[in-house]
């Protein structure tokens, strides 16, 4: 395992230095390269693929699961996971549609807000200052905040009252849907936040190496609790947007959005141990995966194969999205 | 003159207890600006632990340390960091994902009031961080190189740029300078001089008695935990500290007794290694003789070390043990070939985290204290008490490995290779961190070897060590082999004049005995 | 767990219905039509006073196994399962019968269990078809889009299907499946779904869902996408919100069927049986094998017979 | 010298030793409590719980999954983890039944087996050779595998031809479920093969610093791989017995057993970023969760409710499990 990273750092420092910005283009590079391959592919196999229609749709349908990965985002490079996205969003999704019987869509954005939030601080308090392991924390999380889903619809998806509930997942700005113009400014602003602003190097400093981090004076857990929470806020705005696209609150919203989620990111280029990772990545890992659901459905393919096909096509990406990159040094 | 007796810290009755230890207890030590205060011990004294303290890294189980200045005693390490205390650890902490520069500007990350989370990261301009680099010797690493890729010996250097951009009142060296050259710590001690011209209160830890002598102005010496005595610098010698420290006197080091290895048949025959940042590199090792590498921090021993051990692929050339020419694709490998290597990297590469004492020192040996792949557990038990005597480790086998000290961390490291009764034995760095007592008490294991016909390799950074330990020295620089020196005749001048090219003559014989060999 | 397999056709003795226990055992709770059948079981043990055990599978039939002997241990006087799958199950519901008097009801298990109250779901989809074909008009060829239930849906989505084509051809419409695809009953995975089938094939005519649900989700993209000739027809359940669309629309609708499938007069009829059994009233040889709900097709006609807005399906 | 050395070196070395055997100590126990504690609260609030018949039912229900726990606990200590073992067991499961027609009863187990170990080496030479992120990966095979579920099934449950294929599944010595009895045994040989063996201290080691590992002549690579398969044969082995003790193969078979491996195993003291854990600790990680959802039924709890109870109790149930456990270090 070592071995290559010493080969790697062996060499005198100009070329590792070259060697390591290197590493930092394929790694964002190949995920893009298997994008352009991927549309391609989809634009000569189904003629639908580039009808401005179908094309609309993608970016409806990758808008929401896209805000969610980079909720995913910014906790992978904290060096933790949040396997409960699927279920809080679930619950911001209902919560937002039936308190106050979703009479005002802006309430709803706050209900839903406050919901990702609140449930993201009890995630981010557990990991950060009970010191607990983020995944069978959020694991919890993700029963619980289902089994609060069910209690609170039993079953029944909730119909916001406010008629004006649906515009915001449905109104198109000069033919871009709406919520893929919330998706990319989600994505502009969490690159700032991380690459630009004090807070954003603390994160990927805790997520590389904590003990340097905490020994240098770096607020280890407040950081961490702040990223649990803004991932919280993602999660509930990403909520609040598939309520307003499916026009109701459904209890099975937001289902298995966590393993897409966290698919999108690694396949971004990600490193799950933490502290590495661009938020461009997480984008067209997002668009991968879009791209990929959307076409086996142009095609038609079998319900039966289309799982089959998505594992292959995952394990394919990855080994591909990976290539050149040191194997994950769990070591640090 | 009143700058020098400012107190700036001061701790009180100071004591740490760890599950099961008592690190520390009743320290009263006061540190003054401008000032050298160096802490000796031996190894597991509470030296790191103090200097951890000290830094707010732990809270201290009891007394109070106090830093002029700041009102209430510093709790948490962005306390210390604002009381103005700078903490260089024993294992560099560096943030491998960032890059060199950012390393360097890591302060700028700590909670403050002066910092808001929101703000924009300000990275140093290039020219302050160049600076900071050269002042320690990493003038030719580049800022944006990123700092995983650094050798453990640059990674401590790296750390201590810190100390040139991060205003602080307090600068803690904890052995610091353990794996660095004559050379190196030639730039340490401009910068202590500045630092002590700038008024600050500089703590040194270090086990290299010339260092401490040529340093400090006062030095505390620790024993079991417990502070023995503030002695004057002018007014003691290494006789008397060390004295103080292992609780008797040290017999002066003998030189190795001369090896019968004359006209014997190489085990290690390296020739043309190419690897890191060594070039074309030809030597022989044979079986009974010590022979040690000496060059700078970066001149490729390392590399060598690594690539004769299987740690490391050479790009070029064959290495032969016991005569036949092998490929050593891992570790696993060499130690098949009767090949062992002790890393200088402790924290990555010299123990496993989560094990015992015992687990760590049976690791290697394990196959051979098994039957039909099942561990015979008295054997190993009776092994491992075994070498914790022999090794002097203080602490017991079912002891977590990481919780020892730094030295007693080093001697598993060593004693779980040499369990492996290997022929062919690469050391890099063997005695770093290690007490004077100790380094002796290893000294005489090395030469044991070399009386029982192994072959021994040894990466060192100091020239004195080179010449006591050894037969034969090889120097290193800018990963060519230079010259090589009967240790017998040599002096340590003549090593540090090679390793920094000073004279031309040297590289001449180096040819003849890189024919000879 | 082992045992005889014979069924309990003697009859209970007499017990006051306030002393029996009667288990539940819920295939799935996440869509209305479950919900409404254990708001129907909550309110009958409320009204006759048995105590009522009920459990939720979440759709995996070892986990209803393992419900369904839990509630053998608790000593049910009878146990009502709406089934999962029934190839998996029927080894060990068959030794639970021979134990107690087992009732299906949605889905059943073919020759097992005292009796099945299970809607003919060809039938119903046959009669929503029937509708929709008389709208369309006959002799046109059409281009149906499917929203199915998923890969382990076994029966009741491919039976729907198979009941809502066949109508539509025996109302001389020739419906040409161009498109299908998953969305596991639920609306919101209906959106995405249908907008790609639409996508592929612009031409398509008319949606079926094979539930409400999912017709509704459909419904919603082509409201979204201003798209008001393509048809939406669902083959079941007859679900509120969807009688709300049908009546809104009236005969010119977008939304143009259902079927009826009501959970709570399947509720209603298998706690009449299983009641009258534990309570020793009903001797179970009397009881027939199968009895189905009574299946209706609900078109703009004859929706105001159904539609009732306050009831919870 | 060496006397004096001695003198120092007696002092630290007992305590520390007490002190370290101390914390395992409370790694194993502090489950342990839960578990009895879960016990006697069930025993008292449900007269139901200690019958024969529901203990029986218990034992039933936990072995496959106990099984499978162990499987995954011994990824964890590898420092990896596997959440395709749900699918995997899926796959073994409906193959073991269906293929030849699940003729024998003995040829079933040998596929069952098969298709663990082979899907269990794909996953281990993507990590020990790809040096790919187990999740990563394993998520893929979690998506591959069920593909093929349904691929081989197409959603229909098959049948094995052999009447006698449901005796394993059933049968019982002495009133104990065979089941049972080969969940302990797997648990015991676990056991031993992790803290007896050359290849178990391995697998600690690499789970716990692989470089350090590396750089000790540990095989790393083949140690990862080898873990893999074992996992996998588990797997496979967890899948043959559910086919038997259902009667059939379910393409729904082992969904989201992952997580309550996981939860298991984490909830038993290991840790996720690997090197530490016991095996007693995962048996009783998996019996907590199988009192847990047979209480919740047994007090037939409001189904809204038990997913959200479930939660609930592993966040509480981790949170004591990990009292007196220094936070995880991700730093190693
Ligand atoms: N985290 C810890 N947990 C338990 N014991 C510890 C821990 N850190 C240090 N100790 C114990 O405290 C004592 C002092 O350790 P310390 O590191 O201060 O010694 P030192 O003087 O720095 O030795 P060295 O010269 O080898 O670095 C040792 O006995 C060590 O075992
Ligand atoms: N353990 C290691 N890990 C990563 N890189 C290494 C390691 N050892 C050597 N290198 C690389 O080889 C280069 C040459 O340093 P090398 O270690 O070979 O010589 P050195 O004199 O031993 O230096 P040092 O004293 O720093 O180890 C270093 O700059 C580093 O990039
Ligand atoms: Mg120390
Ligand atoms: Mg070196």
């Amino acid at each position: 395992m070592t071995v290559t990273e010493k080969t790697v750092s062996a060499a005198p420092s100009e070329p590792a230095a070259w060697a390591g910005r290197g590493l930092g283009w394929l790694r964002t590079q190949y995920p893009l390269l298997i994008l352009l391959v991927l549309v391609v592919l989809a634009a000569v196999l189904s003629d639908a693929f580039l009808s401005t229609r179908n094309l609309e749709n993608l970016v409806l349908q990758m808008s929401v699961i896209g805000i969610v990965a980079l909720a995913q985002f910014i906790v992978v490079v904290s060096g933790g996971i949040d396997i409960s996205v699927g279920s809080v969003l679930g619950l911001a999704c209902v919560l937002s549609a039936g308190l106050f019987g979703g009479a005002s869509t802006g309430l709803a954005v706050l209900v839903a807000l406050g919901t990702g939030a609140l449930l993201g601080a009890v995630n981010g308090f557990l990991v950060a200052f009970r010191g607990l392991e983020p995944f069978i924390v959020t694991l919890g999380m993700l029963a619980l905040a289902r089994g609060l889903v069910y209690a609170y619809t039993e079953g029944v998806p909730v119909r916001p009252a406010d008629p004006a509930f649906t515009l915001v997942g449905t109104a198109t700005v000069l033919g871009v849907p709406v919520l893929g113009v919330i998706w990319v400014a989600v994505a502009l602003g969490m690159a700032f936040l991380l690459r630009r602003t004090v807070f954003g190097r603390r994160v990927y400093a805790v997520g590389s190496t904590p003990e340097a981090a905490h020994a240098s004076g770096v607020p280890v857990r407040g950081t961490l609790l702040a990223v649990y929470v803004i991932a919280g806020l993602l999660v509930g705005l990403g909520g609040f947007l598939l309520a307003s696209r499916v026009g109701a609150g459904t209890p099975t919203a937001g289902t298995l959005f966590e393993l897409d989620a966290i698919a999108a990111v690694v396949i971004g280029g990600a490193r799950l141990s933490g502290g590495q990772g661009r938020v461009f990545g997480a984008v067209v890992g997002t668009a991968i995966f879009g791209v990929i659901t959307n076409l086996l459905v142009l095609l038609n393919v079998s319900t039966f194969l289309q799982d089959a096909f998505r594992g292959a096509l995952i394990l394919l990406a990855v080994a591909l999205a990976t290539i050149g990159r040191s194997p994950a040094r769990r070591g640090r | 003159m009143g700058t020098m007796n400012r107190v700036v810290f001061s701790a009180r009755g100071v004591g740490k207890s760890y599950p099961g230890v008592q690190a520390l207890s009743g320290v009263d030590l006061d540190g003054r600006a401008g000032e050298v205060l160096a802490i000796c011990g031996a190894n597991g004294a509470g030296k790191s632990t103090f200097a951890r303290l000290l830094a707010g890294q732990e809270p201290p189980s009891a007394g109070e340390i106090r830093v002029a200045g700041h009102p209430e005693p510093v709790a948490d390490p962005a306390e210390a960091d604002r009381a103005g205390i700078l903490l260089m650890h024993q294992e560099p902490l560096v943030v491998d994902d960032f890059t060199v520069a950012e390393n360097v500007w890591l302060y700028r990350l700590r909670s403050g009031r002066d910092i808001r989370p929101w703000s924009l990261a300000r990275r140093g301009d290039d020219d302050a961080t160049r600076q900071a680099l050269r002042d320690v010797g990493l003038g030719d690493v580049a800022p944006t190189r990123l700092a995983g890729s650094l050798a453990p010996g640059q990674r401590q250097m790296l750390a201590l740029a810190r100390a040139r951009v991060t205003p602080h009142q307090v600068l803690i060296l904890d052995e610091t300078t353990a794996s660095t050259t004559e050379e190196h710590f030639a730039d340490v001690q401009e910068m202590v001089a500045a630092e002590k011209a700038a008024g600050t209160a500089v703590v040194f830890v270090s086990h290299r008695m010339p260092e401490v002598f040529a340093l400090s102005d006062r030095i505390a010496v620790l024993r079991g935990g417990r502070l023995v005595d503030v002695l004057r610098t002018a007014g003691t010698d290494a006789a008397e500290v060390t004295a103080l420290m292992i609780g008797e006197g040290v017999r002066a080091l003998e030189r190795p007794p001369a090896h019968r290895a004359e006209g014997r048949a190489p085990a290690l025959a390296v020739r043309g290694l190419h690897a890191g940042s060594a070039t074309d590199v030809s030597f022989d090792v044979r079986g009974g003789e010590v022979v040690g590498i000496y060059g700078l921090v970066g001149s490729g021993r390392s590399s060598v070390a690594r690539s004769v051990s299987g740690q490391q692929q050479p790009r070029a050339g064959t290495v032969e043990v016991g005569g036949r020419a092998v490929t050593m694709r891992s570790p696993g490998a060499a130690l098949r070939h009767g090949v062992v290597h002790l890393t200088e990297d402790r924290r990555r590469e010299g123990f496993v985290g989560e094990f015992t004492n015992a687990e760590n020192l049976s690791l290697v040996t394990l196959p051979r204290l098994a039957t039909a792949g099942v561990v015979r557990r008295r054997d190993e038990r009776s092994r491992v008490t075994e070498l914790i005597e022999r090794f002097q480790v203080k602490g017991g086998p079912e002891t977590p490995t990481r919780a020892l000290s730094g030295g007693n961390q080093q001697k598993v490291c060593l004693a779980k290779w040499l369990a492996a009764d290997p022929d062919v034995i690469v050391l890099d760095e063997p005695t770093k961190g290690i007490d004077v007592g100790a380094r002796l008490n290893i000294y005489e294991i090395i030469h044991g070897l070399s009386q029982q016909d192994r072959a021994v390799l040894v990466v060192t950074s100091e020239a004195e060590e080179a010449l006591l330990l050894c037969h034969r020295v090889l120097v290193l620089r800018d990963g060519r082999l230079v010259a090589e020196f009967d240790a017998a005749e040599a002096s340590t001048e003549d090593l540090m004049r090679a390793a920094l090219g000073g004279a031309a003559a040297l590289g001449s014989d180096a040819a003849q005995g890189g024919d000879a060999a | 767990t082992v045992g005889s397999s014979s069924e309990p056709t003697r009859k209970q003795e007499a017990k006051p219905v306030t002393e029996v226990t009667i288990g539940f055992a819920q295939r799935q709770m996440d869509a209305p039509y479950y919900a409404a059948m254990e708001a129907m079981a909550q309110q009958r043990a409320k009204d006759e006073g048995f105590h009522l055990l009920f459990q939720n599978a979440g759709g995996d039939p070892v986990t209803q196994l393992n419900q369904v002997q839990a509630m053998l241990a608790q000593g049910v006087d009878a146990l009502v399962v709406n089934a999962i799958s029934p190839e998996t199950q029927r080894t060990q519901l068959e030794q639970a019968a021979g134990e107690v008097p087992v009732l299906f009801v949605d889905t059943s298990i073919p020759d097992i269990g005292l009796t099945a109250v299970q809607s003919d779901n060809h039938e119903i989809g046959r009669l929503s078809g029937q509708i929709t074909a008389k709208r369309i008009g006959s002799g046109k060829t059409i281009q149906v889009a499917i929203l199915n239930g998923g890969p382990n849906d076994e029966i009741v989505g491919p039976a729907r299907q198979e009941g809502f084509l066949a109508g539509l051809t025996e109302g001389g419409v020739t419906p040409e499946v161009v498109a299908s695809a998953t969305a596991t009953y639920t609306q919101e995975e209906a959106i995405p779904a249908t907008e790609s089938m639409l996508a592929a094939h612009p031409e398509t005519d008319l949606v079926l869902g094979l539930n409400d649900s999912m017709a509704l989700g459909a419904l919603s993209v082509l409201r979204n996408q201003g798209n008001g000739t393509v048809l939406v027809a669902a083959a079941a359940d007859g679900q509120k919100e969807a009688l709300a669309e049908i009546a809104n629309g009236g005969c010119t609708g977008q939304y143009v069927s259902t079927g009826l499938n009501s959970p709570s007069l399947a509720a209603e009829q298998v706690f009449d049986i299983a009641v009258g059994v534990a309570t020793g009233q009903t001797d179970p040889a009397s009881v027939q094998k199968t009895s189905l709900t009574k299946a209706a097709g609900i078109g703009c006609e004859n929706v105001s017979e159904y539609y009732d807005p306050t009831s919870v399906f």
